[in-house]
């Protein structure tokens, strides 16, 4: 190795949740100056292993080292400390707060034993300006979409000047263009001897980012090695333990169904006077920034925000869709990105939740059928390879199989428009393909997908056309030909859009 | 306060919960008496406050009666002592202040009206005294605790219950003086008592709780104090059970506008204005009776009052 | 193993845990005082749990769905002393009083759901602001009349006991059936649970936030105006103030029984010996002779008791 | 790139600005009560009238922040009342005593801290849902008080009485006070937990937040301020009665809820909650001063509240429309 001491390690460490194994016996170091990625299939224990490593969690067994010194009780203080600073996915922020008070929370300068607002406020400045973040401190969290709430989180990490730096899926709800500077931001830490542990399911990031890779396959370390000499195909080799074969389904120019959705003079939340239209059989990709009204369209067409329009067909209705229940009865179903808050009932079982759109339709005698249920919960969960109990709280499945619940819930109604808000976030690479495959199958049978995503691949892979979304107004709609990753980000940045559009 | 204030007057009831019954009975009483005033040109207004039961948000309501300079103020209080700086406010501002059924400590105000309530304890005590010779295992029904009526006429039980050692206490309840909560008292009691030979309830609807509580469990009637409510009047007749009965009759509330009144004109007044209570036993339950379906079936069935009735009671002194 | 992870499960079931309490209180009561095992005794305290369990079935409701209700014990009143201004003379069984006066609770309900929707006010405030209102109508229309219930379906209600089963149990067992396949047999109780945990998912998954917010709270009016009239029967009398008892009671049966105050966890099969159990302890408080201060403590410190062994939650 | 708004301007007066969102349409509800009152009674604008209305304000002011305080860590508590009678009760029965005045005061200020950190303490290590386990304290408090005092009685020395509720405002410069050492409290890292804790107990445990401590020193807090509402509501009636603080619980629930002080936790501002109670507090005086019979009373009362909350957000969705 490079003969320096890792600052923090973990020794065999094996944790488990009900008698259920999740880490065993797992090593993993972590040295200065590296950029050290940390890679699996969902529910494989990554978050589980940093949350141990951050003393949100205490092992079962094996050892947890600082500096080389093994420490008996690992707390969040503890950890801190030790100089350890993780990015959780928009957990650990308070809405209410500011966004200079959730970044200094439970590490901000004093005075006299009173916050020291005026620090507070020059190091939150600086971590903010690190990550790109404009917005004024002052705001509070809640109120901004969950992409810059991404980074806020990572500013909060920054801000505590760590000498290791966790990331869990940092750049899952980012645009590819935050996604740049926060690539940037890590080599640069990296530079000045901070030890990056980075999780991701994008693995061509992690392939331009990082230097080292640990690999984990059910609660095992599969692989603990240099990135230097492994191409993509061989990430995913590691990962999944075969070859991975094509990541996106062969694209199918769409044949011309009749129109699901028009509308004109389109205005709802913050998005103003857009005309779209989209025919059966496509697959209509969303893009653009973070937060330029992409969703606020997705939810308007939905009728979950107030919407008006000069004129709207949508599913042989011939206005707008006066609420969800109309939507969804016109066929349309939607998948929010925040699968935790918008998604799912996170307390509630798998089944519960599978069952939840389809609530009232299998019915005997005036009473819930509960085998026919059973039978179709099962089915789902076969369809989508969600393991284990159904019985299970769905927060108790790792992000990438929470995913999947809340995409297949909807399977039973038969939608013929899929409304989908990022689908694949945090979704790891083996399930990212089923989804696509998933995703191309729906629209070969004749039904409409409206696909946002931040994963600006997916637009440019598995779209028939995409538009792309500044400032509330459709700005290009790029062709399947023309929408090349460069395109994409030039028209969402607003750069010379006429020339790129289609 | 004499005679500073010319008529008609401005009254204020400052009421703590206008909502029970008893002091929508009692509200009746002081409306009607207003009338009468009025018709004499001696009342201009009268204005009810209610503090819906928070001894607090009466301060501030008689507060704001001393800020709209009312001339009187009648106050059923919330509290026997939260109310005491207030009334003396009031007082210092030449307002003449009347207080009566439910009394405050303070004697820094116009008068105080109200039977007493040591006499009604030890008048019920040594009637159940008298109907069990003296000697009987008794349950004693309380109003709520820390009120200080019912702490008063439980006051006044005891010398009589000490100089009787026959009668032996078995328990004791406090519950609202409403009907339900004080049968499911009494029924748990029944089940863990087979032999009570007396009930000393001590106002309110007590009583008739307790008398279904004995019907329902299929027990004999015991001999049983109460107060004049209409539902135990009722079952008193019906059950056909030794009774005996006392009230708070509603028209304080009528006496107290008109003592108030009489106290502006610059008549003196008692500063304690002790009712006698008018008792009901077997002679006289006929008479309220027949009178009852001019009450509500909840209410209380009270003596009837008249101007002499209100002259010679200010007369004592 | 097996045997370990059925009796954890067991432990980890409110209502179980519930009900083995209520067993253990009688049992050790039963025992140890005179007259409480009796059996008229126990069917006594099991006619007054059915009125909180009632009350409660319509507060467990609306916990679940993430509210809480505080007119119940306006309606109870409420109901008790409307329905004998209501009852009409003409019609010998009661029967059209009775529906009448739940109708008027129901729609209270109703009400109550209406300023939720329509005017987006928290259902605390809502329901607050609605029992203050229904005590300014009952200034208004208590104590009016010289009223007292001849209304034979109360009257009934209040005293009938086919095969030795008072009338309120019976009721009360159609109120539980009802209540518990509504929650667990019927999509209603599994939209209301989605709603309660997470308004936002489930709004966004096709439940009708409206919809199942009036249907909750018009049964908790409902329930509640249900109560009404067992109090009335059992009482004869209906007064200002009969209703009050009942609105802590019912949310602490509720919360005893293990639901979530915070909504979206939990069942009335909790609430049920629930109930029973806080019926049970003021029992046990009465008999005990002691000063009023010293009562006040022993029942605060039963329940404070009762919920460390029952009420566990693994919040959040 | 500058990324703070205003780089040179006060962090903390922007953070404090912020926070007034949505309280506008509250605020003027209450602004427009308070002009009807000044117009039906212009005394008020005179040293006296003013000192007797902050006195009968007080009281419900400060339950009502010791009851937001809980609601915005998460909790709720039903022993609010009892514990106003409680501090009124040790007041009142100390203070006349051989402790005198400044003994009785220590003795308030113990009682509600231990009473308000040993519920903290069974919520926070327990796991048990405030609101029961104070409806439970209630019953408790209110034995121990009755115990103490059987019957309203004792005293508090007159002095006393004259200084806190006579005709000077102390009771408006007191809740300054109190408001102060509020902003105080909430610019130290236990005080921004209270917010971090109610709205996200896992991420503030995660981001070293001491999620147990804060819930106990907030229930503290919170006795704290109860018990000496208690003491106050016995200067100024000059004794102690062990049942008047009953009615305060519910108002301090309602008070907070008018204020926008949410149920979850996190969610909500005590300047808020404080104009929820003005509300409550002026809204007696008003309706008195128009004449209203108790049942337009009762009615107002429902009306005010429900259209305090609703207006609010009719008037939001208008300006978003
Ligand atoms: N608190 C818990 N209780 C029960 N099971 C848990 C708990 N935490 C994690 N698990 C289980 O541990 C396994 C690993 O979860 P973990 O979140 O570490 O996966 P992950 O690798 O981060 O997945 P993803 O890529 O989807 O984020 C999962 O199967 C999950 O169900
Ligand atoms: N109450 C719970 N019961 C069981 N498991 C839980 C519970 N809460 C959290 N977990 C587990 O803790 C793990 C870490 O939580 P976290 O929300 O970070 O998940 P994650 O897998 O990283 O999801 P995401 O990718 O959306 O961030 C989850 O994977 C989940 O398995
Ligand atoms: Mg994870
Ligand atoms: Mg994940």
């Amino acid at each position: 190795m490079d003969g320096t001491t890792p600052l923090v390690e973990a020794r065999g460490i094996s944790k488990g949740f009900f008698g259920n194994p999740v880490l065993k016996a797992v090593d993993i170091a972590l040295h200065p100056g590296r950029i050290h990625a940390l890679l699996g299939e969902n529910g494989a224990g990554k978050s589980t292993l940093i949350n141990l490593l951050s003393g949100a969690l205490q092992p079962d067994g094996g050892d947890i080292r600082v500096d080389g010194k093994p420490v008996t009780r690992l707390t969040p203080q503890g950890a801190r400390a030790a100089g350890v600073a993780v990015v959780q996915q928009e957990l650990s922020l308070a809405a209410e707060l500011s966004i200079a008070e959730n970044i200094g929370l439970g590490a901000a300068p004093r005075r006299f034993g009173l916050l020291d607002y005026r620090a507070l406020r020059d190091r939150a400045a600086a971590a903010s300006a690190l990550v790109g973040l404009t917005e004024p401190l002052e705001m509070p969290v809640g109120d901004l979409p969950l992409g810059r709430r991404q980074m806020v989180e990572i500013a909060k990490a920054l801000f505590r000047e760590p000498r290791v730096l966790i990331l869990d899926e940092p750049t899952s709800s980012l645009s590819a263009h935050e996604a740049g500077v926060l690539s940037g931001l890590v080599r640069t830490l990296a530079a000045r001897g901070v030890a990056v542990l980075y999780i991701s399911h994008r693995l061509n990031e992690v392939q331009a980012l990082c230097d080292y890779v640990t690999v984990l396959k059910d609660g095992v370390v599969t692989a603990d090695r240099s990135l230097a000499d492994v191409s993509a195909e061989g990430l995913v080799r590691l990962m999944v333990g075969r070859d991975p074969g094509d990541m996106f389904p062969a694209f199918k120019p769409a044949a011309a169904g009749e129109h699901l959705i028009r509308v004109d003079g389109f205005s709802a939340g913050a998005v103003y006077d857009v005309a779209f239209s989209a025919r059966a059989g496509e697959i209509v990709g969303i893009g653009g920034l973070i937060g330029q009204g992409q969703e606020d369209f997705l939810l308007g067409l939905y009728g979950a925000i107030p919407a008006v329009a000069s004129s709207a067909a949508i599913c042989g209705v011939g206005h707008l869709l006066a609420g969800v229940g109309a939507a969804t009865a016109a066929g349309l179903a939607y998948v929010p990105a925040d699968r935790k808050k918008e998604g799912l009932v996170l307390p509630h079982t798998i089944a519960a939740n599978l069952m939840l759109p389809s609530l009232g339709r299998l019915m005997r005698h005036g009473l819930r059928d509960r085998r026919g249920e059973a039978a179709l919960v099962a089915d789902l969960a076969r369809q989508l390879a969600i393991r284990g109990d159904t019985g299970r709280p769905v927060q108790a499945l790792s992000g990438g199989n929470q995913q999947k619940v809340a995409l297949a819930k909807w399977l039973p109604l038969g939608p013929r428009v899929l409304l989908l808000n990022d689908p694949t976030r945090g979704v790891d690479v083996g399930t990212k393909r089923e989804i696509y495959l998933m995703l191309r199958a729906f629209a070969d049978a004749g039904k409409l997908i409206l696909l946002l995503s931040s994963d600006t691949p997916e637009l440019v892979h598995l779209c028939d056309r995409v538009a792309v979304f500044r400032e509330g107004r459709v700005v290009a709609t790029l062709a399947h030909g023309n929408a090349s990753e460069e395109a994409i980000v030039g028209a969402a940045m607003g750069l010379a859009t006429k020339e790129l559009a289609a | 306060i004499k005679g500073d204030r010319k008529a008609p007057f401005t009254v204020g009831w400052a009421n703590i919960y206008s909502v029970p019954t008893w002091m929508k009975q009692t509200e009746g009483t002081i409306t009607d008496e207003v009338a009468t005033l009025k018709k004499a040109g001696l009342v201009k207004d009268l204005m009810i406050t209610d503090a819906q039961g928070n001894a607090q948000t009466q301060i501030q309501q008689i507060q704001s009666m001393i800020d709209a300079n009312l001339d009187a103020i009648i106050v059923e209080a919330g509290s026997s002592t939260a109310l005491n700086r207030v009334i003396a406010d009031a007082c210092t501002k030449g307002i003449a202040v009347i207080n009566f059924d439910s009394l405050v400590d303070t004697d820094k105000l116009t008068a105080k009206i109200n039977t007493d309530s040591n006499e009604w304890g030890s008048r019920a005590a040594t009637w159940l005294v008298d109907q069990l010779h003296g000697k009987g295992k008794i349950v004693i029904m309380n109003g709520p605790a820390g009120v200080s009526v019912s702490d008063d006429r439980r006051k006044g039980a005891q010398p009589v219950l000490a100089a009787n050692p026959g009668i032996e206490v078995i328990t004791e309840t406090n519950t609202e003086y409403n009907v339900a909560p004080a049968q499911e008292a009494m029924t748990s009691l029944l089940f863990a008592h087979p032999d009570i030979d007396g009930v000393l309830s001590l106002g309110g609807a007590l009583s008739a709780g307790s008398v279904m509580a004995f019907d329902r469990q299929g027990r004999a009637q015991v001999p049983t104090t109460g107060e004049n409510a209409r539902q135990f009047l009722e079952l008193w007749k019906a059950k056909k059970l030794k009774g005996w009965a006392t009230m708070q009759p509603n028209w304080l509330g009528a006496l107290s506008v008109y003592t108030a009144v009489k106290a502006l004109q610059g008549q003196d007044v008692p500063a304690f204005i002790k009712v006698p209570l008018p008792v009901i036993d077997d002679s006289t339950i006929d008479g309220y009776l027949a009178k009852a379906k001019d009450f509500p079936a909840d209410g209380y069935i009270y003596s009837s009052y008249d101007q002499a009735l209100f002259d010679k009671l200010l007369a004592q002194h | 193993m097996k045997a370990a992870s059925i009796s954890r499960g067991l432990l980890r079931n409110p209502p179980l845990i519930t009900l083995a309490l209520v067993a253990l209180v009688w049992i050790v009561a039963g025992l140890s005082l005179r007259g409480f095992a009796a059996v008229g005794h126990l069917r006594y305290i099991l006619e007054l749990s059915a009125i909180i369990g009632i009350v409660a079935a319509g507060q467990t409701l609306v916990i679940l769905v993430g509210g809480i209700d505080l007119s119940v014990g306006a309606v109870i009143t409420v109901t008790a002393i409307l329905l004998p201004l209501i009852s009409p003379d003409w019609d010998p069984t009661g029967l059209l009083g009775v529906v009448l006066t739940l109708a008027i609770a129901a729609v209270i309900g109703l009400a109550n759901a209406m300023g939720q929707v329509f005017l987006k006010v928290p259902a605390i405030i809502m329901t607050l602001a609605m029992a203050t209102f229904l005590q300014g109508l009952l200034v208004l229309i208590a104590g009016g009349s010289a009223v007292s219930v001849t209304n034979e379906a109360v009257i009934w209600l209040g005293s009938a006991r086919p095969f030795g089963v008072p009338a309120g149990i019976i009721v009360w067992i159609a109120v539980a059936a009802a209540v518990l396949t509504a929650i667990h047999r019927r999509p209603f109780g599994a939209r209301l649970l989605a709603l309660g945990a997470n308004p936002l998912a489930a709004r966004l998954s096709g439940v009708d936030v409206s919809r199942t917010t009036f249907a909750v709270y018009a049964l908790a009016g409902l329930f509640s105006g249900l109560a009404g009239l067992l109090v009335l029967g059992m009482n004869r009398q209906g007064y200002v103030g009969i209703g009050d008892p009942y609105l802590m009671t019912s949310i602490a049966a509720v919360v005893l029984g293990g639901t979530s105050i915070l909504g979206g966890r939990g069942s009335y099969a909790g609430t049920i010996p629930g109930a029973i159990l806080l019926v049970t302890t003021t029992a046990l408080i009465t008999v005990v002779n002691a000063s009023p201060g010293w009562r006040s403590i022993m029942f605060g410190s039963l329940i404070l008791a009762l919920l460390l062994i029952s009420g566990r939650e693994a919040q959040r | 790139m500058t990324p703070s708004a205003s780089p040179s301007g006060s962090l903390y007066f922007a953070i404090q600005r912020r926070r007034n969102r949505g309280l506008g349409g509250l605020y003027l509800v209450v602004a427009a009560f308070l002009v009807v009152y000044g117009v039906l009674f212009p005394g008020l604008l005179s040293v006296g009238g003013f000192s007797k209305f902050s006195q009968n304000w007080f009281p419900l002011a400060l339950v009502t922040m010791a009851q937001a305080l809980l609601m915005l860590n998460g909790g709720i508590s039903l022993a609010i009342g009892p514990l106003v009678s409680l501090g009124g009760v040790v007041a009142a029965i100390t203070m006349g005593g051989p402790a005198g005045a400044f003994g009785g005061l220590l003795a308030v200020v113990v009682a509600g801290l231990v009473i308000g950190a040993l519920t903290g303490l069974i919520v926070a290590y327990m796991r048990l849902p405030a609101i029961i386990v104070t409806l439970a304290g209630s019953f408790i408090i209110t034995g121990v008080a009755l115990l103490l005092l059987p019957r309203p009685g004792g005293s508090i020395p007159d002095w006393l009485s004259q200084a806190l509720a006579g005709q000077q405002p102390t009771a408006f410069a007191l809740l300054v006070l109190v408001l102060c050492a509020w902003k105080l409290f909430l610019a130290t890292p236990l005080g921004i937990g209270v917010y971090a804790v109610g709205d996200n107990p896992v991420g503030a445990f995660r981001s070293g937040v001491p999620v147990e401590r804060v819930r106990v020193v907030s229930f503290a807090v919170s006795g704290l301020l109860a018990a000496l509402a208690g003491l106050f509501v016995a200067a100024q009636t000059g004794s102690g009665d062990p049942v008047i603080g009953t009615s305060f619980t519910l108002n301090s629930i309602a008070g907070a809820v008018l204020g926008g002080v949410g149920f979850l936790g996190g969610k909500g501002t005590m300047r808020g909650a404080i104009a929820g109670s003005l509300l409550l507090s002026v809204m007696i005086n008003v309706m008195f001063f128009l004449g209203f019979p108790p049942v337009a009373q009762y009615v107002a009362q429902g009306v005010i509240i429900v259209g305090a909350v609703a207006i609010p957000e009719f008037a939001g969705r208008w300006r978003k429309a």
